[in-house]
């Protein structure tokens, strides 16, 4: 049986490297090396979705053994259901990102498109293997391949001053992140043995100090690749500055590798600890969520808007987990179980509705070459198909039922309230119904966010010429993006299913007694519920007979044009006022009277926002190293009697410290 | 089965009918507070029916969204409605608080669209206005209900019934009262009878509707009030059990109609409030809220 | 058989002194070089295989130890010094070089790698003081070769520094030969290290700890560890670019190589060696870190990290244990492998450009493509990011940093690493990814230099993924060799 | 005897510190290499047969580091050295009171606390250390390029001396080996010297500070 699936990994595997290299062989023609590069893609993305299943939904675990690669590695492969689920959920996004830059890809026939699949597949793999791995070196490995794919494909467009400096900033932050990770595992493991096993087996005999150590470094490290506030700086400027299917890609999964280590670092080999970890990462994703959010409703870039709704969204999964945690702690699996699975629920459907968002984005972007939604709009009359795919994932993300984002933010809902009615203390009691309202915060302002990005780009007039030349994108592109949202609403009618099988995920991370299923939700009957009573308005609409009549909107006896409509700025700034304690807008109004003394001639109206952590943290961070290593510089003056000195120095010293 | 149905529609049937009502209601008794005649009880059905036999007219900006927003706003509001277990509690389960509380979501969504498709300024000053109070309302809401949860144990509706029916409820009370003012754009919120663009919130996004579609969406306004009062009525002022559905309908349909007063006199005694001084008033229910949570949490 | 090794350069080098035209030199040359290489490889890895010494001579032996950098040696000279040959064609072109001294060029090149096998097969102290003060003075000629102020500077600096150094050694050797006398008697022999290591743990521990003083002090300057690390930077900038790959990638390894013996040596009696090996690895580490974050010279920035990543071979050394020693062993060849591809190729770039300075480099994905790919995948080979061995070396040293020591060693360790990445990283992307200045011609045509430049960089990614059986076993020799303290 | 000529040797080493002209270093360069020669022979004939070994050393660095350096020395210094007198890093009275305390240091700590034995054998040796350093306080106080030859030299003294003195003489060809590489190590200083006065008209190791950070 077991055979079975080596093959299938293993021919996955060669598709990958296939996409990887063939496309640099056939570099001459474009067309050729896009085709190379992305159906192996597909076919390996499908393969991987069938293996992450079968692990996923198989009780005992896949385990591949391939010896020592190096000295004292040991690989194998590990398939059970954690890496399994993550494994199907990377596999099944990348599949559909491939046969979606089948079309995307062609705008870039000018780059290197060879290179580009190279890092693509390559990245790809990576992230598969990441998950599955069961040593932590070889996952070192691929997670600093994983990252250094990325950084390449962030600055595919590298001649652009912002896309440079957005992948420097990638991949300063994730390296830096990566130390705190290495640092987790070495701490753990303290010595030669770098098996999962091995690691997980040494965890019993720590210290609390020493665990608790552990989880910071782990919090911290993968923290910052999955973009947590503060540690999400990164995030929003180099989603944007990767090509739309890779954005698509790294948001949907890449961040989730970094959620898939917390869990297997934290909850798996770390087992239950002192609940204030779990408090924590509550607190921490409670942040993240309402900060991402917020800044995201200021965004007018399309994609870095949905950029920062990632940040959200890590921080909406992170509010799951650590109310799993917590209960693993005050062991009681069963709770903590069906905490654990709402975050992985969670997980599942942000890949599918960000990645679908991201791909809706990017045919945005091929229809008008802009990515400024306020020089977009009226693109549903250009573009219906998309802006239907295009507002089922606005709907999902916003937590509305009957969608997958309303299904899985009700479990987590239920857990957080499980958390208030455990009645362990007041305090976590208050706690569960404030991590509630500020979910609910954060819903509604996701909600406002997409309302702002849905009706700016596509409803009403075009804005600008590009919005007004659009025309739909090619059926492949489509194509790509249509599963996801059928995915979307299907998830939402039917939550139950997948909950149920990870259910069977959580329990094998957090162990116990095997749990009930749980019963039917009422998704499905609320939304046949809905379905009838809009199908009977809408028969009791037409009733009378007659048809809409058109006319122009009334402007108040003027003929309205485009520079009349209501602005993404316009229409985020009520928030921006409410939130100013955050957001720290600053406004500035100059008024040219240069025409005529009295009456204003132009007026110039410019209020920015100003990111509180980049210029409190970052930056004197960043001025003070430099500052510090120019100060540094001295002592390498140029003079020989002086580097003599050193010497002399070193010596005497030596010689005087020896006993 | 069919039985479930059957009374499923009823409610939704009872709902509909009675939401005029209540408004018209209001209307009047405001209207007396303010020493007017004001319109008869059954204006607001004269309304609905005149709207209802006109065309619409859209503007030529809209897509199918603006067409579709109505039956959204209604359908979702009728959904909410009646997962409110006005009567001994029912087989099929159509939602639970959270449910609840999302269906609202869902019809603002909508709305929101549609205030922004027709390109008018209006419209999208309606939008944003609406969307940033339903920031500072939803948290509030949810604390308020969750609130109740605590004593409850469940989010279930059924459970839930009389759940504010202590010294704490009475907190969350307040808290819910004020939620509800902001989510039926009342005074000193929103003015329902205002066209003045500097208030208009609600009416601003119907600004372009006309005809059937308008008179839908007045329609859905109206519900959404009754489902709220509803809402209130069946945590904290718990029925009787045991009575025949028809009296079970003349309590509700009493009890209503005494918060509708309540309402009523609140925004008559009351000033609107400027746009940007709402999360002042807000935090004051949010502040209830959060005391009545606590005080559950603690014991 | 090692005579070879000593005997092929010697006799190339004096064929090249000849007063023949440059074709005949280059012919020379080549054909030296490939001999020396094959000869080397050839010994190390027979010796490897056996896992014990071969060919003991009077003066002469190879070890495991002594066939690890035997390896270095044959690997990296041979490309070096194959890659001369175009290097000089293209100086030529520029003017920069007078071609009746290519001759003396090549000489000097193949008495510089003569030198330094002596070095490494000496089984002799005062035969390999003397071989790595012979290293100094030819290596001083090439690094002032082209005349210029700066090279003359560079070039004084390091011949005095470095005289000065080794002469602090031959006080450690000194001080070694009086303790060893005791327990061998005045001959040869108690300079040897073949007979050192048996008695190692009865030498007086005193005059041991002294002697490491003065040893460190004096091959620690030659090494580039930190204080004393000052002739580095000017002479690696300043040399022609295969000189400084030679320098860095082979030179500081031999001196390391002396390191490591004393430390096994003195190791034997007391852990003190080992403690003074961490402090100066974490310190060459550190304080090579603020020139690489600020600094405008590529060349100057490539020698820097080198002190950084002595800095870890010392401190993997002075770690010890099977990860330490396992480490630092790894580290010594990637390093040398990557550290010298990456001065070979940024010597092309800086050919081509006419300039040293980054700010001027612009660009060189569009004018030179196969080049700076190479240049970039060895930058991030040096910078210590997978698919290439210095990942490997770098956790290993870590991994028994926080073993040995705590994690606070170990995070300092890898915190410096990261950001010293994240300096080349932030050049690398200032070089590669930028808008070419118009005026250069765009493409080049690969070559036999590419392809030299290329072989290193595929055995790294080799050690990076995947390590065949027999080199594990080989490496598992020689690291059980070193805890062993030198005794088979 | 020993004594005397190992006070000699001292006393040149922190006399050369006192001297700025260049001149008079290596004529003191001079006298302390005789004395070292002087001490290879004494203890070449003070044992109870002949060491040749010392004999030959003796002779060896008579002839190379009395009479044929210092000449070839002096030779360069009329023709390059710039200035008579040497450019100071390191004041005059302060080199010299440091010179002394490294005398001291070498007395008082290294040689009796940290090799005791040795220092039970011989007093030479802690002449022959603090020689060494004294050598290398030499380089680090002269910013003359050519002085810092003469500091090589004199720390080469030095550790003859150590050889010397505490193992009586390494084995012979390594000596030589040592010898002649030291050897060559001066003269090509000696040659980059001439092409350093060539190219900067000075050499002031001040000049010599254009690699910087």
């Amino acid at each position: 049986m077991a055979g079975l699936q080596e093959k299938l990994l293993f021919i996955a595997l060669i598709l990958y490297l296939s996409g990887a290299v063939l496309p640099l062989m056939f570099r001459r023609s474009t067309s050729m090396s896009l085709l190379l590069g992305c159906c192996p893609g597909v076919a390996a993305g499908a393969l991987g979705l069938a293996l992450g299943l079968w692990g996923m939904l198989y009780p005992d675990p896949l385990v591949i053994n391939l010896g020592y690669i190096l000295p004292g590695v040991e690989l194998g492969i590990l398939i059970d259901r954690l890496a399994g689920f993550f494994l199907a959920t990377i596999s099944m996004i990348a599949a559909l990102a491939s046969l979606y830059s089948i079309g995307y890809m062609k705008m870039y026939v000018k780059e290197n498109l060879a290179w580009w699949s190279f890092c693509y597949n390559l990245f790809v793999l990576s992230m598969s293997l990441v998950v599955i791995v069961n040593n932590t070196v070889v996952f070192l490995i691929f997670w600093e391949l994983m990252t250094l794919a990325s950084y390449f494909l962030v600055t595919f467009e590298y001649r652009h001053q912002q896309v440079r400096k957005a992948g420097f900033g990638y991949i300063v932050m994730t390296h830096l992140g990566t130390v705190f990770i290495i640092s987790a595992f070495f701490i753990l493991s303290g010595g030669g043995d770098w098996g999962f096993a091995d690691l997980a087996a040494r965890s019993e005999s720590l210290s609390a100090t020493t665990k608790s150590l552990v989880f910071a470094c782990a919090l911290i490290g993968f923290g910052t690749k999955a973009g947590v506030v503060p540690l999400h700086l990164w995030l929003p400027s180099a989603h944007p500055a990767a090509p739309s299917n890779v954005s698509a890609v790294m948001s949907g999964v890449m961040l989730k590798t970094a959620i898939y280590g917390m869990i297997r670092v934290i909850i798996d080999l770390l087992g239950p600890g002192p609940a204030w970890w779990g408090g924590l990462v509550l607190a921490v994703g409670i942040v993240s969520a309402i900060v991402g959010v917020l800044y995201a409703l200021m965004e007018h870039d399309l994609k870095r808007l949905l950029a920062f709704h990632s940040v959200e969204n890590i921080g909406i999964i992170l509010m799951g987990l650590g109310a799993g945690m917590i209960f693993y702690s005050w062991s009681m699996p069963v709770p903590a179980a069906i905490a654990v699975a709402a975050g992985l629920f969670h997980v599942l459907n942000h890949a599918i509705f960000k990645s679908l968002l991201f791909l809706g984005a990017g045919s945005v972007y091929y229809a008008t070459r802009t990515r400024d939604i306020e020089e977009l709009g009226g693109l549903i009359h250009k573009m219906p198909q998309t802006a239907v795919l295009f507002l089922v994932g606005a709907v999902s993300i916003s937590a509305i039922p009957p969608f997958n984002g309303f299904a899985s933010e009700y479990q987590i809902y239920q857990s957080l309230l499980a958390l208030s009615l455990a009645k362990v203390s007041g305090f976590w009691s208050a706690a569960g119904v404030l991590a509630c309202a500020a979910l609910a915060l954060t819903g509604a302002l996701a909600a406002a966010c997409f309302v702002k990005a849905f009706g700016v780009s596509f409803l009403a007039r075009p804005r600008s010429q590009k919005a007004a030349g659009a025309s739909e994108a090619p059926p492949v592109m489509r194509i790509g993006m249509a599963p996801l949202a059928v995915l979307c609403l299907a998830l939402g009618l039917i939550p139950q299913v997948v909950m149920n099988s990870l259910l069977g995920v959580a329990a094998q991370i957090v162990p116990g007694p095997d749990l009930p299923p749980l019963p039917g939700a009422f998704n499905l009957s609320l939304a046949l519920l809905l379905a009838v009573i809009i199908a009977a308005l809408a028969g009791l609409a037409n009733l009378p007979g007659g048809r809409a009549r058109r006319t122009e909107t009334w402007g108040c006896g003027i003929v309205t044009d485009a520079s009349m409509e209501y602005t993404a700025a316009s229409f985020s700034q009520p928030v921006r006022r409410v939130y100013r304690f955050i957001l720290q807008p600053k406004r500035e109004v100059s008024t040219d009277y240069s025409l005529l003394p009295y009456f204003n001639y132009r007026m110039h109206f410019e209020e920015r926002i100003k990111s509180v952590i980049r210029d409190f943290l970052y930056k004197p961070l960043r001025e003070f190293t430099i500052a510090l290593s120019k100060k540094w510089r001295c002592i390498q003056c140029g003079n020989i009697n002086l580097y003599l000195g050193y010497i002399f120095v070193t010596l005497i010293i030596l010689l005087v410290w020896v006993r | 089965m069919t039985v479930n149905i059957l009374s499923v529609l009823g409610q939704m049937a009872f709902l509909l009918l009675m939401a005029p009502l209540v408004n018209g209601v209001i209307k009047k008794a405001k209207a007396l507070t303010q020493c007017r005649r004001g319109p008869g009880i059954l204006q607001s059905y004269f309304d609905i029916v005149k709207f209802l036999r006109r065309d619409p007219v859209v503007s030529v900006q809209t897509s199918w969204i603006t067409l579709l927003t109505p039956l959204v706003c209604l359908g979702a509001y009728l959904a909410a409605g009646s997962i409110i277990p006005l009567w001994d509690h029912r087989g099929i389960v159509f939602g639970d608080l959270i449910a609840f509380t999302y269906l609202f979501a869902l019809a603002r969504f909508f709305l929101g669209l549609a205030g922004l498709e027709p390109g008018s300024a209006f419209g999208g000053m309606g939008a944003s206005r609406e969307m940033m109070i339903a920031t500072l309302v939803e948290p509030v809401m949810v604390l308020g209900l969750f609130g109740l949860v605590l004593t409850a144990g469940s989010t279930d509706l059924g459970a839930l019934a009389g759940a504010g029916w202590n010294p704490a409820g009475a907190l969350s009370f307040i808290g819910l009262m004020i939620v509800t003012v902001a989510e039926t754009g009342r005074i000193p919120v929103d003015n329902p009878d205002t066209h003045l663009e500097l208030t208009m919130v609600h009416e601003a996004m119907l600004l372009e509707y006309a005809g059937r579609q308008l008179g839908f969406l007045h329609w859905a306004a109206m519900l959404k009030q009754l489902v709220l009062l509803a809402l209130l009525v069946h945590l904290f002022w718990p029925q009787p059990t045991g009575i025949p559905v028809a009296a079970a309908l003349g309590l509700i349909a009493a009890k209503v109609t005494a918060l509708g007063l309540g309402l009523a006199l609140t925004e008559s005694v009351l000033a609107k409030m400027r746009l940007f001084r709402l999360p002042e008033l807000m935090a004051g229910g949010a502040a209830f809220c959060l005391l009545a949570v606590l005080s559950n949490s603690i014991m | 058989m090692l005579y070879l090794l000593l005997l092929i350069p010697a006799l190339t080098a004096v064929a090249c002194f000849l007063p023949l035209n440059t074709r005949w030199w280059e012919r020379f040359n080549v054909v030296g070089s490939i001999l020396t290489g094959t000869a080397a490889l050839y010994i190390s890895l027979q010796t490897l295989q056996a896992g014990s010494p071969l060919w003991p001579g009077r003066f002469l032996m190879v070890d495991q130890l002594s066939a690890v950098l035997v390896f270095i040696i044959g690997v990296i000279g041979t490309i070096c010094c194959l890659y001369t040959v175009t290097y000089l064609r293209a100086d030529r072109a520029n003017g920069e070089m007078d071609s009746r001294k290519t001759g003396w060029f090549f000489g000097l090149v193949q008495l510089f790698v003569g030198t330094m096998y002596l070095a490494v097969l000496a089984d002799n102290l005062g035969v390999m003081w003397v071989a790595i003060e012979g290293t100094t003075i030819v290596s001083a000629l090439l690094v002032g070769f082209y005349g210029t102020r700066t090279s003359l500077e560079a070039a004084w600096k390091y011949i005095i520094i470095c005289t000065v150094g080794i002469a602090f050694a031959m006080l450690g050797i000194i001080l070694t030969f009086h303790a060893a006398r005791g327990v061998l008697g005045a001959e040869e022999i108690s300079l040897s290290w073949r007979f050192l290591y048996p008695v190692a743990s009865s030498l007086n521990p005193n005059l041991m700890k002294l002697a490491f003083v003065f040893v460190l002090v004096g091959y620690g300057t030659k090494a580039g560890l930190f204080p004393m690390h000052t002739w580095l930077p000017d002479a690696h900038s300043q040399a022609p670019s295969p000189v400084s790959a030679l320098l860095s990638g082979v030179l500081l390894n031999c001196a390391i190589y002396a390191i490591i013996r004393f430390h096994l040596l003195a190791s034997a009696t007391g852990d003190f060696s080992g403690r003074l090996l961490v402090l100066f690895g974490i310190m060459s580490m550190v304080g090579a870190l603020p020139f690489i974050l600020v600094q405008k010279d590529i060349k100057r920035l490539l020698a820097y990290s080198s002190v950084e990543h002595i800095g870890i071979i010392v401190l993997g050394v002075g770690l010890g244990g099977t990860l330490g020693y396992t480490g630092a062993l790894l580290h010594m060849v990637n390093h040398a492998l990557g550290k010298s591809v990456l001065f070979l190729s940024a010597g092309t770039l800086t050919q081509s450009y006419h300039s040293k300075l980054i700010p001027r480099i612009k660009g060189i994905g569009q004018l030179l493509p196969i080049t700076s790919a190479i240049f970039m995948a060895s930058l991030l080979a040096i910078g210590g990011s997978p698919p290439f061995g210095l990942f490997i070396s770098e956790l290993n040293v870590a991994t028994r940093g926080f073993e040995a020591s705590g994690p606070v060693l170990g995070f300092i360790f890898l915190m410096v690493v990261a950001v010293v990445f994240t300096g080349m990283i932030y050049f690398a992307g200032k070089m590669y990814f930028s808008n070419l200045p118009s005026r250069f011609p765009r493409g080049e045509r690969f070559s036999a230099a590419h392809a030299l430049m290329l072989l290193p960089i595929c055995l790294l990614v080799l050690q990076g993924v995947y390590m065949p059986g027999m080199v594990q076993s080989m490496l598992s020799k020689v690291v059980s060799y070193m805890i062993a303290g030198g005794v088979n | 005897m020993t004594e005397v000529l190992a006070f000699v040797f001292l006393m040149a080493g922190l006399l050369m510190l006192s001297g700025r002209i260049v001149v008079k270093n290596i004529t003191l360069l001079a006298i302390q290499s005789a004395a070292l020669s002087g001490i290879a022979f004494y203890l070449g004939f003070a044992g109870s047969e002949i060491s040749w070994h010392m004999m030959f050393m003796g002779g060896l660095t008579l002839a190379v580091k009395v009479i044929v350096l210092p000449m070839l020395l002096y030779r360069t210094a009329i023709r390059v050295v710039v200035y008579r007198e040497v450019p100071l890093s390191i004041g005059m009275g302060p080199s010299l009171l440091i010179g002394v305390l490294l005398v001291a240091l070498t007395y008082v700590y290294i040689v009796p606390v940290l090799l005791i034995e040795i220092h039970s054998q011989t007093m030479l040796f802690p002449v022959a250390l603090s020689t060494v350093l004294l050598g290398c306080f030499f380089m680090v106080s002269r910013r003359s390029a050519f002085n810092q030859i003469i500091g090589i030299i004199e720390m080469e003294n030095g550790l003859f001396l150590c050889a010397l003195a505490v193992t009586g003489g390494m084995p012979l060809i390594i000596e030589l080996g040592i010898f002649f590489d030291l050897l060559v190590g001066a003269i090509v200083m000696g040659i980059m010297t001439h092409k350093i006065r060539g190219t900067f008209d000075t050499l002031d190791t001040k000049e010599l500070s254009r690699l910087k950070g």
